[in-house]
């Protein structure tokens, strides 16, 4: 078991960091008390959805996927799928990318009016004054 | 030449390591842009200097000693940049009228912990 | 027309798309034609989508290649009968809730009156791609069109409505990344991202956790959009606090288009043996459903202002179409899809209704409601009618399918969901008797500032509701009458047809 | 809070963790992504689409689709940043703040007052102490030229290096915005105004949508870049090459316009006075 476990782990170290990542943003988006630091775990948990989808693209022995010595229309030379990683999970993180930041900007533009509103980003301060009301 | 490229690759590394760790120990703002600013320069310096390397040392031609340049010239541009982005932050930093840390405070703070 | 037929299930998302362009750019160069562009466009597709339920109710299901690529290497969209069915809706919903709402419109953002209808129409684009497509990450994409739109929507309202847009954002940011995080388990052990391609493949993976896996996170994702009870808590002040004219378009068509995309999701992709029979989830689900109808029955019960009330009354709704759907038999099934068209219209029509009530008097609470039947007769009868739909009282579409509904979970013999059906219909008779009595039998509040806080116009200015708004109610309310009297129709025709037959 | 949180992260990812157990490991070449889908983009898309990068040629053609509402994803952000945070009302302020050049003395107007023209000896600047900062400013005149370039190589070569029309636009719009830090917004907006951005914005996407329409006229599918080959003078497998350069410039057009338009709203929440 013990081997087995350690055999896994060697193999598959980027999951685990992803599933390590993942709790780091989905905790500080739960947990945190600030709005910024809950953007900023939100911005982690899709990044590492983003790595965990670029590790799905990698193959042992493969290179970048961009044919050399292509330039003109038609290769020469027979392609072998086993030389070039997967691009398709890059064209795919390419547009999370592409949405998190998006989401990014539309998040900080509600903190900003929320901090123009309640003059605080802390969420319990921000609670306290709409209980006051 | 792979185990320069290592050494450098190594070398950069630990200065990365060690802006992480001036990030989160050093005690305020404008102390905190002293390790970002400098050991990041640093490190990605000698991380470019391996990666050049490593692209000369696969083989000995006119396009990889052109690749090597063009990654050195990524230097270059963070070598400009960087110093000047830090000058921006604190520049930022003190309009907002943030005060720069002194030993002093710590110690009363201390004080009043214990 | 003849030639652009076969173009159909493009145009749908595309005619929207480029009106919502035209709509910005119009903003900056000639204000005027803003209205008349966003409107252009969702009128035509909603004439291409009904065309498109048209042609296949005879050719069954039209597959449209994107850019030319066959399946699982390009993107294919995909239109049978039922989510032909649920584009017309979005669309006819789209459209009304603009009409009704364009001097609310012109009144609050008289400046930027080109973003807020390019945002209108790109949030109606991103929910009909999402039903129209048949690709799992094309879902993913149009699915934060649609999220993003409609949090901007939410958060321009006023007094909490940026919070609630930003709390909002983090729950809906969750959903959609779990959502992804389940595509990408997909992806990994099958190596596809075409619906049906993932559900031809997926027999090989039946008994592996990944899968499982895979299922629970697009599910959980799914139900947090969809606001299934203990994942609901950003949907109250979400919708109470925006502007009336996003709302209208927010609050029918965001949950019930994600209750499509379940029921996509479960059929299409990890097919029917898969989501009933192997993950024993149906029991859960069920009672989890049931939780949510009477929490959101009680939640409701406690509210003192009508926007409020109403979003507690959705969540409850939710629950009928989530409970319906796991029942897993076929009439609790027709059940489900015939209640996501019927309260689409529903909830459309009561939100028209407090919208127009709100436009009037400048307040919600129940207090203001006194004696609004004699100064706006129409839209009261309008909200009547909406009310006895949602309580399900005959002639309307609200009782056909809570029917099949009860029905279903009698054949089922899961008698905690038809207590909690009944229960939440009796909730609803109190409910909205309860206004319904303010607004009749009390008399009006005449003294002015009487309620100090709403600076509303005097109480003799109050009338009838502008005429456009009014009109569009009225078809809504007419429109819940029709639905309810060609329900055996709509379920022999399109429901049962578009079923699959292993339920 | 604290507790529930850290018992739901735990739970997640010991699920998650479980999960990982019944990975294929990773970098496998015998995995199900690499085998399934992925071969025929490797093998083919150069001769179907005549487009070296794989990732441009999936990104710009297989999945265009995708693509075209990433460009609108952006463009919904900046409108949604505009709706959010622009504020119209002009209020007129109390004082107004100038700065004598030639000898960086701050002048404080108040209401009423004469106020200078603006000009070589004269500028107005939003608070009270805006340095005339020689370092950052000889910095960003001595980068925008090399960025603007780079940005324009970054769009145009994306068929046949690591680029394309996301990156070029971004790297685009931050020529734009380092010119807004280093002087102040106002100047910027004088140079590229708010109207600009958010015609430009929708243009771009425009050109994209309007590029998947126009090969839905000539009868193809949307977005079918061989149906251009009439239009352009090429054979059908160059046009997809081609029609792959038209979208994404669109692309980059509207991303950087957006960037630039975003960074407007957001850094002055919306009233486009002060720079940073």
């Amino acid at each position: 078991m013990g081997v087995e476990l350690f055999s896994d782990i060697a193999s598959k170290y980027n999951y685990l960091g992803v599933v390590i990542l993942m709790m780091i943003g989905l905790y500080a988006m739960i947990a945190k008390n600030n709005l910024v630091k809950k953007i900023i775990g939100m911005n982690i948990f899709q990044t590492a959805i983003i790595l965990f989808y670029v590790s799905t693209a990698a193959k042992r022995g493969a290179t970048i996927p961009i044919i050399r010595h292509g330039h003109n229309g038609h290769g020469h030379e027979v392609i072998h799928a086993a030389e070039y990683i997967n691009p398709l999970p890059h064209v795919l993180m390419l547009t999370a990318i592409v949405v998190s930041v998006a989401t990014l900007g539309v998040a900080l533009a509600l903190a900003v009016k929320v901090y123009h509103q309640y003059g605080t980003l802390e969420e319990d301060e921000i609670r306290g004054q709409l209980r006051n009301k | 030449m792979n185990i320069l490229v290592g050494f450098l690759l190594v070398i950069g590394l630990f200065f990365f390591t060690g802006g992480a760790v001036g990030i989160l120990r050093m005690p305020d703002f404008y102390t905190r842009l002293h390790p970002a600013g400098k050991l990041d320069t640093m490190g990605q310096l000698m991380a470019m200097g391996a990666m050049a390397l490593y692209v000369v040392g696969l083989d000995l031609s006119l396009a990889s000693v052109l690749t090597g340049l063009k990654i050195l010239l990524i230097s270059v541009l963070v070598f400009i940049t960087s110093p000047t982005a830090t000058h921006a932050i604190v520049d930022a930093g003190v309009r907002a009228g943030m005060e720069p840390w002194t030993k002093s405070e710590t110690e009363d703070f201390r004080d009043l912990g214990a | 027309m003849e030639n652009l037929s076969p173009h159909f299930p493009a145009l749908i998302i595309i005619v929207p798309l480029i009106a919502a362009l035209l709509t910005s750019a119009a903003g900056w160069l000639n204000r005027r034609l803003c209205f008349h562009f966003a409107a252009l466009g969702l009128f035509t597709s909603l004439l291409v989508s009904t065309g498109l339920l048209a042609s296949v109710l005879d050719k069954d299901v039209i597959l449209y290649r994107l850019g030319g690529w066959p399946a699982p290497w390009g993107i294919l969209y995909r239109i049978d009968r039922l989510n032909g069915l649920v584009l017309v809706v979005i669309f006819f919903i789209a459209f009304l809730n603009l009409i009704a709402n364009k001097r609310t419109v012109e009144e609050s953002f008289p400046e930027q009156l080109g973003g807020f209808y390019a945002l209108y129409v790109l949030f109606v684009t991103g929910l009909s791609g999402m039903v129209a497509t048949g690709d799992a990450f094309n879902l993913y994409v149009l699915l934060e069109i649609s999220s993003l739109t409609g949090y901007a929507l939410i958060g321009i309202g006023h007094e909490r409505a940026p919070l609630a847009g930003l709390n909002y954002l983090f729950m809906g940011t969750i959903g959609a990344s779990l959502y992804l995080l389940g595509i990408g388990f997909l992806y990994l052990m099958t190596g596809s991202l075409n619906m049906t391609d993932i559900a031809s493949l997926l027999p090989g993976f039946y008994g592996s956790p990944v899968m499982v896996l895979a299922f629970l996170l697009c599910m959980t994702g799914l139900f947090i959009k969809m606001a299934l009870f203990p994942l609901h808590a950003w949907l109250p002040n979400a919708y109470s606090f925006s502007p009336s004219a996003s709302i209208g378009v927010i609050a029918p068509l965001t949950t019930k288009v994600m209750i499509y995309v379940m029921i996509r999701m479960t059929f299409d992709v990890f097919t029917p043996d898969f989501s009933f029979k192997m993950m024993h989830l149906g029991e859960v689900m069920v009672w989890l459903a049931v939780a949510a109808i009477i929490m959101g029955s009680l939640f409701a019960l406690a509210q003192t202002r009508l926007k409020r009330m109403l979003t507690y009354v959705i969540i409850a709704e939710v629950g009928y179409m989530v409970g319906g759907f796991w029942l897993g038999n076929r009439m609790a099934v027709t059940g489900a899809v015939l209640h996501i068209l019927n309260d689409a219209v529903m909830t459309l029509c009561i939100f028209l209704a407090a919208g127009a009530v709100v436009y009037q008097i400048c307040g919600d609470d129940f207090e203001d409601l006194k004696g609004l039947f004699r100064k706006m007769p129409i839209s009261m009868a309008a909200f009547t009618v909406a009310a006895l739909s949602l309580i399900g009282v005959p002639p309307t579409c609200g009782f056909f399918s809570k029917w099949y509904l009860i029905s279903g979970g009698i054949a089922a013999g899961h008698y905690g969901f038809v207590v909690a059906l009944l229960f939440s219909s009796l909730v609803n008779a109190v409910l909205f008797f309860r206004i319904i009595e303010i607004g009749y039998f009390e008399p009006f509040s005449e003294g002015e500032g009487g309620h100090g806080v709403h600076h509303g116009p005097p109480a003799m200015e109050i009338r009838e509701a502008p005429a456009g708004m009014l009109a569009c109610l009225l078809l809504a309310a007419v429109s819940l009458i029709v639905l309810g009297i060609y329900t055996g129709d709509i379920v022999t025709r399109i429901i049962d047809l578009a079923i699959p037959p292993a339920i | 809070m604290r507790i529930i949180g850290l018992l739901i992260v735990i739970a997640f990812g010991s699920l998650l963790r479980y999960g990982v157990f019944f990975f294929p490991e990773w970098g496998d070449p015998a995995s199900p992504p690499s085998l399934h889908v992925s071969p025929h983009y490797i093998e083919e898309a150069i001769a179907e689409t005549a487009v070296p990068n794989l990732v441009t040629a999936v990104l710009a053609d297989y999945r265009g689709y995708d693509t075209m509402f990433e460009t609108t994803v952006i463009f919904a952000a900046g409108l949604a940043c505009f709706m959010l945070l622009r504020v119209l009302q002009r209020q007129v302020p109390e004082c107004r703040l100038y700065r004598h050049i030639p000898t960086g003395i701050t002048l404080r107007i108040e209401k009423g007052g004469k106020l200078p023209t603006e000009s070589g000896s004269f500028e107005r600047i939003d608070s009270n102490w805006v340095p005339h900062d020689l370092i950052i400013k000889s910095t960003s005149r001595f980068i925008t030229p090399f960025l603007q370039i780079f940005a324009l190589y970054v769009i145009a070569h994306g068929h046949h290096s690591p680029g394309g029309g996301f990156q070029g636009g971004v790297i685009l719009g931050a020529a734009v915005i380092m010119y807004a830090i280093s002087y102040d917004l106002r100047r910027s907006i004088q140079r590229i105004g708010e109207q600009a951005t958010a015609v430009l914005g929708s243009a771009g996407v425009l050109i994209y949508a309007g590029t998947g329409a126009l090969c839905m006229v000539l009868g193809a599918a949307f977005l079918d870049y061989g149906a251009l080959a009439g239009l352009l003078g090429v054979d059908p497998v160059m046009a997809r090459s081609h029609g792959m350069l038209i979208v994404e410039i669109g692309v980059g057009i509207a991303v950087s316009a957006v960037m630039v338009w975003i960074y407007y709203n957001l850094s002055s929440a919306g009233r486009h006075d002060e720079g940073l």
